[in-house]
């Protein structure tokens, strides 16, 4: 049995073996029985990972783009585990052990990640998991994670579908073991139509990346304008693949159309390109608002600060906003550290680790029931400021937009005036409306 | 499901980026063509080279020089050294072989993946873009579009190529070897002619073509290693297109696929994209040879 | 005696060069024919056009097919119909699998003699009788030991034998070989020249030859046809023929050329 | 006299056991191997079948490369054909089958199902587009199924059915058959690997036949000489374009088996660096050995993952391989299986100096057994005696 940990095909001989398997065990639910057969395995895992019992260290797995155009947010997500794991490990660590993190590249695809993750509970034997950039990817995984039975806390990739429940819509792939401690793109959106509600701006167009998170971002956008009342007429998309060179075609396609205003949620740098040829091709003289939904992940890593003054941005994480002791110390102590402001996927990866450190403390183990058990409606706060998890596993942070300054005493562009919108289930779900589209909290 | 494409609205600025992007393809893939017309190698590699040409630039005018022009010329002399080597180290083994066509399709493949990985080595695999030429960095404002006036730099420096490369095919000694080896290799041989010089010439000119290609489009788009695999897909497009060994065919043909990238997004919303490989299927099965003729017209 | 082989005003254009003019020619099955000519005549064209590799301009192609009396019209045949239909051919310059054994060759050709090509569930060296068949081709044209070499280690001279096993393999009516001695040493040459005798008395096949050795040529031959710039010069038996002074005009001709 | 005669009979008995170790004894490992595999810790037991599924799609590509003489950079379409079609099954009449043959079985149904349709789908594709690409050759043909990929990679992403949910592709879940208490969940690390090696072992063994009948003699024929081979009554197009279709249809169900092992079916499947991988996995196992793509395979697999397990070398693994592809072609063109064959010879003392590991056609699996050797040997194969004939 020792050799075979974190075998989910040794989980399935179990159930095997159990004479009232699924069956009998249904009215009880999944849950239950989950946490029944856990017990074994989490014996072993503790086991084997460490070598030596609870004397070893936590080892963490995490998954983010560290190669292609998105490269600079898996290097931001490097640094706040980096900071993170030094903060804990020299403060007595984890119930006194160390956190190790093992640091894998999705290369931005799902097929590729799906391997990674593999590897890393299989090979790896890791005691859970974290990260993810892309929603495209988190969509593919998230099943797996199912499968493989480790809890996977979702860091950055925005796409609802993975916090709302297999069943709710065609696309949701949400399950028990899939969390996110970062804002969903239902929610950041949101935030986007509540910005749009006080533009004088009607005609609205998006150019975004093709796949899920382009697309997705777009439907939320005109089912939030829809649900809130808002005046708009959408007039223009374009959906240019990931890693385009040259986006002249597609900005002079929209420029064409000539709309009051655009959605983007062009990232990485796809975005940095995206914004040097619009300026040539002067987008930001004809169009009055560019709302860029994934802008500040992007602009503090990148050199020279590329937002455009004066345009609207959002951040999943804002350095300054909570004004609060934990935020503006951990600011600061980022600032020193590397020398830019802290990125919402710097932070959301730091508190990741400190998500499995509160709740491998709490629950006195690292099996993976156990913590998935204590992730569950879990209460907390980090510098984000102070949320929870919902019923779908989704945490209640708020939606941040503002409007991009340069601040000359960071030497960077912030957000100020700086807004945050409560987006909690109940606002989220009256805000859709009539739309099929799920609030994924 | 198009918002946009009731009632396509085509500037001024589109046909310019058309034929700027169309630029960039004829220099490529004029040299893949003239590569092909005079050894029979399809260079899988082209692509690899344009990036490479990109990259050498960009180094050299952020770290070497402040230069625009002479690090284009050292990025697209760099490349042509390049090619020169690979020809003369590995694809040069190859054309007695029986199959030596897809021989060196795989080979050349093969480079492909190591330029790649080392300038994914060297320069990371993320993108870097600077701005044009200070003279030429200026918006022009046109028929109620904006452009950048830089592109216009570049479609004159493509026709001057496509000029100068005619006038050295045609009325040169060089091209006039080039072209009866292109026609009869083992004649030409026979007549006296250094046919491995004259190949490894070759290899140099059209890499030199693929390096000044990455090395002009370097202001007008984000350079990243994942370059030269897009580029070298549309450069087949392209050749296969205007016909493979074809000069003035790879000009129209770059100029098509140019104008056809820059106006696609107007019609279908996501880019036509399949419209082109379409258009590579059916020339091949109709006219293999393409829609032009051969080498030098 | 029987026609195997007629063409009818066969005509072949490049552009403005007619290759082929106007050429209307019987074989009959019980000669050898040489068909010769100097550099240029229009042989290889000839040949194309027999073998459907080429299309005609003008003109008409028949072919004896199988065990039919009547000839068949081949004119717009491909090449594998007009091999399919009984008319076999040998290379000048030598054309085999060279990858593959001399058994493998001469396996091909039964294959396709035997009309299994497209069977994918038998085993290719399954079926007794076509292998029988083999063994029987090769011993006739004494390549028995060195059946299981790879060609491409053979000499050229067993090369060349090879490329007449696989032709004769297919049990064609008209055997058209271009060339047979070409490249040989003069021991080949003579070994070569009795292996045709002898497969023409062994065989059924029907051997048109054309050939550059004119001292094989006049051993050989039953007949001779020459083709001059693409035409008809002389036609008849080789001391008739080699007396006609237009022949020897027409090779002195183009050798000043 | 005694001399030679002694010479002979050691000569024979290196080669009777060069023939006992290649032959039943190498079935009864390889078998013996793939059942032990079974127990091999899971991310293995995963690697070994993705290995397995690479294996298939390089094999059918190889029929066409290989043994007709057709380099196909575009075999990604019939990869992608066989994914997508188990995939669109299993989204859209999975409830379907569940309705009509109860949900405990209906997994397992609908997979088997969705292979079928995958496999299908890829004939009906395969027909036209094989047909309108034989009718070239060499550079041209390369490039006519690098247009064909890249026009099916386009239309997967553009998706104007409907039906391939653009960029993202679509998410296979093969879920679990409940059958009287027990449960299997197919997609399982180890059912799916024995799904997976049933799979492939039969298809190769399909393959084998196929390269080893009359059909398959006419293909080494063709890609020796087109115009010889039609000069002897052969149709070279159309059994180029039969070929195509059989390639195709190999290449779809590592399509379908693909699907499940990742669990979705992606655009990127189709893309031509995709089925670049065929040709970097053929060409460096040996690409005129019927084995030589479980080979390459192999390699491409196991380095990979070898180098995987140095993060600062992880980023460049492809260089590797780039570097790798260059030197086979340049310098030794048998690829892996011809250095094992030269190798072998070697320790065996078999100076066999007129085939040395070279073109070697054919094949026998037997004597081109390899680490990768999973096949089930047939009785009684002749081609054995005449491989190795030259020793007396």
């Amino acid at each position: 049995m020792e050799t075979e940990i974190g075998d989910d095909e040794n989980k399935e001989k179990q159930t095997g073996e159990t004479p009232t398997s699924s069956a009998s065990q249904s009215p009880i639910g999944r849950r239950r029985f989950l946490q029944a057969t856990g017990a074994g395995t989490a014996v072993a895992l503790a086991g084997c990972s460490g070598g030596g019992g609870d004397s070893g260290p936590v080892t963490l797995g995490a998954a983010y783009i560290l190669s292609g155009f998105a490269s600079l947010y898996g290097e931001e997500a490097e640094r706040g585990i980096e900071f993170a794991q030094s903060r804990i490990n020299d403060n007595g660590g984890i119930d006194g052990r160390e956190v190790d993190v093992i640091v894998r590249d999705t290369e931005a695809s799902g097929d590729t990640a799906i391997q990674q993750i593999r590897s890393l509970v299989q090979e790896d034997n890791v005691d859970g998991l974290f990260g993810l950039d892309s929603s495209g990817v988190a969509q593919a995984v998230a099943p797996q994670i199912s499968q493989l039975q480790v809890p996977f806390m979702i860091t950055h990739a925005a796409t609802p579908f993975v916090t709302s429940p297999q069943g709710e819509h065609e696309d949701s792939v949400g399950n028990e073991y899939v969390f996110r401690d970062s804002n969903s793109l239902a929610q950041d959106v949101y935030g986007a139509a509540r910005v749009a509600e006080e533009l004088d701006a009607t005609e609205w167009a998006t150019i975004g990346p093709d796949y899920a998170f382009g697309y997705e971002t777009w439907d939320y956008f005109q089912a939030y304008c829809d649900g809130l009342g808002v005046e708009a007429e959408f007039t223009a998309e374009q959906f240019p693949a990931l890693a385009t060179s040259d986006y002249t075609p597609f900005i002079s396609s929209i420029l064409d159309a000539d709309p009051d205003a655009v959605l983007t949620p062009l990232w990485g740098a796809d975005l940095t390109t995206f914004i040097g040829q619009a300026e040539d091709a002067g987008w930001f003289d004809q169009i009055d608002h560019t709302l860029f939904s994934v802008g500040m992940g992007t602009d503090y890593p990148s050199d020279g600060s590329p937002l455009p003054e004066g345009e609207y941005a959002s951040t999943r994480y804002d350095p300054f906003v909570p004004d609060s002791e934990t935020n503006n110390s951990f600011r600061e102590a980022y600032y020193e550290e590397y020398g830019t402001l802290p990125t919402y996927n710097a932070e959301g990866a730091y508190r990741a680790l400190y998500l499995y450190k509160d709740a491998i403390e709490s629950a006195g183990s690292t099996e993976a029931s156990a913590l998935v058990d204590e992730f569950t409606g879990m209460e907390h706060s980090g510098p984000v400021g102070e949320y929870q998890f919902s019923e779908t596993n989704q945490a209640t942070v708020a939606s941040v937009w503002g409007t991009v300054t340069y601040d000359d005493e960071w030497e960077s562009n912030v957000l100020d005036p700086v807004n945050r919108y409560e987006a909690g289930p109940d606002v989220l779900s009256e805000a859709l409306g009539d739309s099929d589209l799920p609030t994924g909290i | 499901m198009s918002l946009t494409s009731l009632v396509p609205l085509i500037g001024i600025s589109d046909v310019v980026i058309g034929l700027s992007l169309g630029s960039r393809l004829f220099l490529i893939a004029v040299g893949l063509s003239l590569i092909f017309g005079v050894l029979g190698v399809l260079n899988f590699a082209h692509g690899g080279f344009y990036m490479l040409g990109a990259y050498v630039t960009l180094a050299v005018v952020s770290n070497v020089i402040d230069n625009f022009w002479i690090a284009a010329v050292v990025g697209a002399l760099a490349v042509g050294i390049v090619g020169a080597v690979i020809e003369f180290s590995a694809i040069r083994r190859l054309y007695d072989r029986v199959d030596s066509d897809l021989d060196q399709l795989i080979v050349t493949f093969g480079f492909v993946l190591v330029i790649h990985e080392t300038v994914r080595f060297i320069w990371g695999s993320g993108s870097y873009s600077i701005d044009p030429p200070d003279v030429f960095n200026f918006s022009v404002t046109f028929g109620g579009s904006t452009f950048n006036a830089y592109r216009l730099v570049v479609i004159g420096l493509a026709v001057a190529v496509l000029i100068g490369l005619w006038l050295f095919i045609t009325r040169t000694y060089f091209g006039s070897l080039v072209r009866g080896t292109s026609s009869d290799r083992e004649m030409a041989a026979m007549l006296g002619v250094d046919v491995p010089r004259l190949y490894t010439g070759v290899f140099f000119l059209g890499s030199v073509l693929a390096g000044l290609g990455g090395a002009l489009s370097a202001p007008l788009q984000s350079t990243s290693p994942a370059l030269g695999d897009q580029v070298i897909i549309d450069a087949f497009i392209v050749v296969v297109i205007g016909g493979l060994g074809s000069m003035s065919g790879a000009f129209v043909g770059a100029m098509l696929i140019g104008m056809m990238q820059s106006l696609g997004p107007q019609f279908i919303s996501a880019g036509s994209i399949a419209i082109p490989f379409l258009a590579m299927v059916i020339v091949l099965l109709i006219r293999p040879e393409g829609l032009f003729g051969g080498i030098g017209e | 005696m029987t026609t195997v082989l007629k063409t009818d005003d066969l005509r072949k254009q490049f552009g403005e060069l007619t290759a082929v003019d106007n050429v209307s020619i019987e074989i009959d099955d019980d000669k050898i024919t040489s068909i010769i000519g100097p550099n240029g005549a229009g042989k290889t064209t000839f040949y194309n056009l027999l073998t459907g590799v080429l299309q005609p301009t003008g003109g008409s192609i028949w072919l004896r097919s199988g065990d039919q009396n009547e000839l068949t019209d081949v004119t717009d045949a491909e090449p594998h119909e007009v091999a399919q239909a009984g008319l076999s051919r040998s290379y000048q310059i030598t054309n085999i699998f060279e990858g593959l054994t001399v058994r493998e060759n001469v396996r091909v050709a039964r294959i396709s003699h035997e009309g299994t090509r497209l069977d994918f569930r038998s085993r290719a060296t399954g079926d007794e009788s076509v292998e029988a068949d083999i063994e029987e081709i090769l011993e006739l044209t004494g390549l028995t030991d060195i059946a299981d070499t790879p060609c491409d280690t053979l000499s050229h001279g067993e090369k060349r034998t090879v490329e007449i096993a696989l032709a004769l393999a297919i049990e064609p009516n008209v055997f058209l070989m271009d060339e047979p001695t070409a490249g040989m040493n003069p021991t080949e040459v003579t070994e070569i020249v009795s292996l045709i005798r002898e497969l023409d008395a062994d065989l059924d096949a029907t051997f048109v030859v054309t050939e550059h050795n004119m001292d094989v040529v006049t051993d050989i031959s039953d007949r001779i046809v020459v083709l001059a710039e693409g035409a008809i010069l002389a036609d008849g038996t080789p001391q008739d023929v080699l007396a006609d002074e237009r022949v020897t005009e027409a090779y002195l001709g183009s050798d000043s050329v | 006299m005694s001399a030679t005669d002694t010479s002979s009979r050691v000569s024979r008995f290196r080669s009777a056991v060069a023939e006992g170790w290649t032959r039943e004894r190498f079935g009864v490992l390889g078998a013996l191997a793939l059942i032990l595999i079974t127990f091999a810790p899971p991310f293995q037991v995963y690697l070994f079948t993705d290995f397995l599924v690479v294996s298939l799609f390089a094999l059918g590509f190889n029929l066409l490369y290989g043994y007709t003489g057709l380099l196909s950079f575009g075999h990604g379409l019939f990869y992608a054909g066989g994914a997508y079609g188990i995939a669109i099954v299993l989204r859209d009449l999975g409830p379907m089958i569940a309705d009509i043959v109860g949900t405990g079985i209906s997994p397992l149904v609908t997979f088997m199902i969705g292979g079928v349709v995958g496999l299908v789908l890829v004939i009906i594709v395969a027909v036209p587009v094989g047909w309108l690409s034989v009718r070239l050759q060499e550079i041209y043909f390369a490039l006519i199924t690098l247009a064909f990929g890249m026009l099916g990679y386009s239309l997967i992403i553009q998706d104007p059915a409907g039906l391939t949910n653009g960029t993202d592709g679509v998410i296979v879940l093969l879920g679990t058959v409940d059958l009287g208490g027990t449960s299997l969940r197919i997609g399982g690390r180890r059912i799916y690997y024995v799904i997976s090696t049933i799979t492939v072992v039969a298809a190769t063994y399909g393959v084998w036949r196929i390269v080893n009948s009359p059909f398959g003699t006419i293909c080494k024929a063709i890609r020796e000489s087109p115009d010889r081979a039609a000069a002897l009554g052969i149709d070279a197009s159309h059994h180029r374009w039969m070929t195509f279709i059989i390639s195709a249809a190999v290449v779809g169900i590592a399509g379908v088996l693909r699907a499940g092992l990742a669990s979705v079916a992606s655009p990127g499947l189709t893309h031509w660096s995709t089925s670049a991988i065929a040709v970097i996995a053929t060409v460096i196992g040996g690409a005129t050995y019927f084995y030589g793509p479980f080979v390459g395979a192999f390699i491409f697999l196991y380095i990979r993952w070898a180098i995987s397990r140095f993060p600062a070398l992880e980023a460049y693994w492809e260089l590797f391989f780039g570097a790798l592809l260059i030197a086979v072609v340049l310098f030794f063109k048998q690829g892996a299986v011809g250095g094992l064959l030269l190798l072998r010879d070697r320790v065996l003392g078999n100076n066999d100096d007129s085939d040395p590991g070279g073109r070697e056609n054919t094949v026998d699996p037997g004597e081109q057994a390899s680490a990768a050797s999973d096949h089930e040997d047939e009785p009684g194969n002749d081609n054995m005696a005449t491989d190795r004939g030259d020793d007396t």
